[in-house]
């Protein structure tokens, strides 16, 4: 299923904050459905590399729920504001446009074609990174797959999207756990130590994991799940310039001592596609 | 219907080396990508002799009006090139321009050789300018070795050799002259300026590879008076590129002589870039003065 | 305090010689601008032997995050300046350099010796590189003619001499190691880069001079780089130039290896630009990555 | 009476379309009173050269009307929106925020001061150099200096101003005469030729001429008037990168065959400073 040809202008339909994060709506006339995964390159119509400031190049953003619209299909992003790119994401207002390349890059598949023998799935968030968690549940639950859910968060400055993305009418759906470094959610510490619990427990060994965070930890993903012979699939990020693998620029170190492009190779990998992932 | 070195073209804007890969871009975007495809002729990303897997990341950082990058030329080598891109470039709806680029000039003659053999070749582009492949600056920084080059080259093929331009000289003219001494059919310029910047969380250069080489916007007026160099000193036709995001700009390096113009960094924030600039070009939507002054008294 | 050739500066952003002319500026500002004057150290406005008008209009042209300038170095001539500039520069309540060019070594001599002698000087900026007078390039882009000019004029005074680069080069380090070797006590850079544009309105070059040297952020990766190259080369102090505009820009040139850093087209922007940049250094106002990764497992 | 140093930023109050031009409002909470035939340095706080993009440098405007305000000095000016920076300029919004830098450059001097026999002005503004005659007019009129001004505009399309800055209760004053090349107002033909009028009629000899509008108008006014034997003041235009005199890019070719820097020896000059004005 392939993107259209080139950028279009999409509309703003909504942006509202979500705890320290922002989720903003566009309504796509012309794209497909998004698959769990991709992404989209952005960047506002107004106020982005006028002339060629910063932001400049587009910035790749995960869709994070979507849906049918009247005139074609809404696409909801989670977005924390980290820098001029984002900023200027986070400040759309409704009625702006931006200009959206996309649906881009590969998607998560169900747990039978990661690992024939698995039934279940884990997902593991951590901060921003929940967002395309949030669609690939729906998709799940929408397959009748059974499945935990495991979101992390550094602290309440650094969280967001709950409600709006893992909730039923108000409340946390009973598949979901937190852990908050800080303990304002949840269990105090690390997401991963609620990962590890499950995959200590035998119920965890026909289960395949997903995980979208921030590089450390999806690297503790990666190595808990490899030490525990679990497969995963990881959505990662790298520096990306377009989206459409034509600039080279988001290469991700593959085992074979070579690179791929996350972009078009990802951004989701298998746990064991990836070296590791590299993180400050 | 531009006339390029006896190729015809649709329209003068092509893409610019190393910026757009036409084979990724059609899974990415299916064949609405050949229906539509932006430029008038398709100029691959360098090939060298052997494989690279191109340098360690961060390969790229992005500055004002432009941006810095440090790929390292990953390809798949002249085998890899002959055997798994060149059927699928040779699909492409436009001629096709093979971009080469080596560390010696027996090396250089095996790439020209051997893609200049190929039918569905239409032209050679010689990269004696890459910033990021340390070999690569050597030939175009020196008018001796340049002219040297191509008089070893120019023999092996009938095809129209195209040599690119480092900006990164005092003066490319002296270059150009010399290429064109050679043998040159034509002349593209700009490649990327050498260029870094810090990563302000570490304090340390952005880039891996701690530099690279900057292009978009920022370097359109170095690359506009270096092809007003080069033009007042050759008489071969020239390939004008280096921020050009517009029909505008596109219009002022045709006006400093340029017989067609490529796109690069341009096309990573637009895919459909290059025809959107042919389009503007074509409908001259050329930005020009808005102020009428009243009372002209001539 | 940061100690320059021995000169005790009150922080380490001065000007970029021909970005302000602190005599104009205080008649439009009054004396506030001595009292809140932006720059650690004032380098005057490039001065030549002989007075100059400076260039035909149209003389500046903006480009893409800078512009390009044919000024054309009007001043007044050595004597002019001596006599009704300096006086008038010696009232400011910071330590001056004089820029000085000429356009062979017996009159690059003469305005070394004569401006030397003067009390009111702190030290001499050697301009080898104005990119708008056609023999200012000879000397700059070549390390012989800048080290044989440097040991012509090393003697003549106790004063520090600072040799300005001129970007337009392959291997600015060379140059740099030509000057320290010659006896420079620091070394500025970057002067501008050659560019041109066109006029929409007349598909004429915008600038009457048919090109300029390009400023402003846009140079900024470029400058970097050349700083990069240059301190990897030489053991002597470094004055970086070339778009900075902010604090955090001041901090990756320092962070390179800047020992003083130098504001020129940001000041046109904002004439208080020194003192926020000063300023942004020091409250450390750098603006870094706000990304905080949630479960940082380190 | 010198400028602040430095810019400052001051509030939009007002901006509404004007015919073909735009007229907008600051508070300026910090600055003198500007003296008629100054300018300043503008550039809009967003949205104008962020990572330095155009509109890069800020954009020289002159002041078109100035009045007490609750709490600062009211800056009106008039803009023709012809590229980049008077796009955005024009666009400002009410609320929104201004670098600005002034007030730059000289003034009108009065009759008597230009030439001693002079008794009255006649004041000749074409297109948007109508705006410093605004607030010129005004103060002759305080000072009581008997005056005729003359307007002219190419077409309706660019003209605009009239209402708001020449007009006491809607409609326009007395000693007003208009010009048009289209002829939708006033003498059908060029300003200039109601110049002449007056030139030829023994009643001009003893005013002087103030004038402001494109180069070719400017040069024509310069050599009536030089022709008649009557002094001028001309507010010129050239490109200003600073407006200070720091960046040497203003310059105007004075008869000595050197050049002035019309943001400080300018943007007034006599009629007898300058060679001629250049013009396309
Ligand atoms: C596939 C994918 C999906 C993503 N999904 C989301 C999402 O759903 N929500 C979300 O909020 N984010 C997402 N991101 C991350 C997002 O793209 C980046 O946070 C964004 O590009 C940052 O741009 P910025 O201008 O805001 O910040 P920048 O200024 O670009 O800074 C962000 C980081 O980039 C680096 N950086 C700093 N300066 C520069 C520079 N000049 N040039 C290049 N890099 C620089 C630094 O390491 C800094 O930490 C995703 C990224 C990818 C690759
Ligand atoms: C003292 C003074 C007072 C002024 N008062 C007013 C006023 O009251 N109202 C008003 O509307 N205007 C006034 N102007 C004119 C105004 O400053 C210019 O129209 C404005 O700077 C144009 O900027 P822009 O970005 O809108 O248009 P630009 O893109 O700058 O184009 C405008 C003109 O500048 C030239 N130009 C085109 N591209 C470029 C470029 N890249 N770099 C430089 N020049 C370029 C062209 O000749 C073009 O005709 C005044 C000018 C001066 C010097
Ligand atoms: C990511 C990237 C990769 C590039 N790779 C190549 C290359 O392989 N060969 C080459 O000759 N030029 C390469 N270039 C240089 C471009 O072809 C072009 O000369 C330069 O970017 C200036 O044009 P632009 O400003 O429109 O991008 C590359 C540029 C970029 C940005
Ligand atoms: C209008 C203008 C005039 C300049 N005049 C001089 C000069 O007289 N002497 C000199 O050494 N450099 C001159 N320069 C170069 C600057 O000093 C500086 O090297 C360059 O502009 C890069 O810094 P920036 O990007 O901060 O402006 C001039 C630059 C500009 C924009
Ligand atoms: S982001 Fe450009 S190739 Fe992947
Ligand atoms: S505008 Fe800069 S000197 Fe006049």
């Amino acid at each position: 299923m392939s993107a259209p040809f080139g950028r279009r202008l999409c509309e703003v339909s909504a942006n509202a904050v979500s705890g320290g994060y922002r989720i903003f709506s566009l309504l796509d006339r012309e794209g497909p459905v998004p698959a769990p995964g991709q992404f989209y390159m952005l960047a506002s119509e107004q106020g982005w590399g006028e002339g060629g400031g910063r932001p400049y190049l587009p910035r790749a953003i995960s869709v994070a729920e979507t849906a049918a619209a009247k005139e074609g299909v809404r696409l909801d992003f989670l977005v924390e504001s980290v820098g001029p790119g984002t900023d200027r994401l986070c400040e759309l207002e409704p009625g702006e446009r931006v200009w959206l390349t996309g649906p881009l890059g590969n998607r998560f598949e169900l747990p039978k074609q990661v690992s024939p023998g698995a039934a279940g799935a884990i997902l593991v968030g951590g901060g921003i990174g929940i967002a395309p968690m949030a669609i690939w549940r729906r998709h799940l639950i929408e397959h009748g797959i059974p499945l935990r859910v495991l979101l992390g968060f550094r602290n309440e400055a650094h969280s967001g999207g709950l409600t709006e993305l893992f909730c039923s009418g108000g409340n946390l759906c009973a598949d979901i756990k937190l852990a908050s470094e800080d303990g304002h959610a949840g269990h105090q510490g690390y997401v991963t130590d609620l990962l590890l619990q499950l995959l200590e427990g035998d119920d965890a060994t026909s289960a395949v994991v997903y995980s979208c965070g921030p590089p450390a930890m999806l690297e503790a993903v990666r190595a808990l799940c490899a030490s525990h012979g679990v497969n995963c699939e990881l959505a990662m990020e790298s520096p990306m310039a377009c989206g459409f693998g034509a600039c080279f620029g988001c290469a991700v170190p593959t085992p074979d001592g070579g690179y791929m492009r996350l972009c078009v190779d990802g951004p989701v990998v298998r746990g064991d596609a990836v070296l590791e992932v590299a993180h400050a | 219907m531009p006339d390029f070195c006896g190729i015809e073209l649709a329209h003068p804007v092509i893409n610019a080396s190393g910026t757009y890969d036409a084979i990724a871009a059609r899974k990415v975007f299916g064949d609405e990508l050949l229906e539509e495809f932006p430029f008038s002729a398709f100029v691959s990303k360098t090939i060298t002799p052997e494989a690279r897997t191109g340098n360690e990341p961060q390969r790229i950082w992005e500055t004002p009006a432009g941006m810095i990058n440090s790929i390292g030329l990953p390809n798949k080598g002249l085998e890899g090139f002959l055997a798994s891109d060149l059927p699928q470039l040779a699909e492409l709806p436009v001629p096709l321009i093979v971009s080469v680029m080596a560390t010696n000039r027996e090396e250089f003659a095996r790439l020209v050789k051997a893609i200049g053999e190929r039918d569905e070749v239409t032209a050679i582009e010689l990269n004696v300018s890459c910033p990021n492949v340390h070999s690569g600056l050597i030939v175009g920084e020196n008018p001796v070795e340049t002219e040297a080059l191509l008089e070893h080259l120019r023999p092996l093929t009938e095809k129209p050799l195209i040599v690119k331009l480092t900006p990164n000289v005092a003066d490319p003219a002296a270059v150009a002259v010399a290429a064109e001494e050679g043998g040159a059919d034509a002349i593209s310029l700009i490649n990327t300026l050498k260029g870094s910047a810090i990563d302000p969380a570490s304090g340390e250069p952005a880039l891996a590879a701690g530099h690279g080489g900057l292009s978009g916007p920022a370097v359109r007026p170095i690359a506009l008076q270096q092809l007003r160099a080069v033009r007042a000193a050759v008489e071969v036709p020239l390939i004008g590129m280096g921020g050009i995001s517009s029909g505008a700009d596109a219009a002022e390096f045709i006006a400093a002589g340029a017989a067609l113009v490529a796109v690069g960094t341009e096309s990573f924030r637009d895919p459909r870039a290059g025809a959107r600039v042919a389009l503007e070009l074509e409908t001259d939507a050329v930005v020009s003065s808005r102020r009428t002054p009243a009372l002209d008294l001539e």
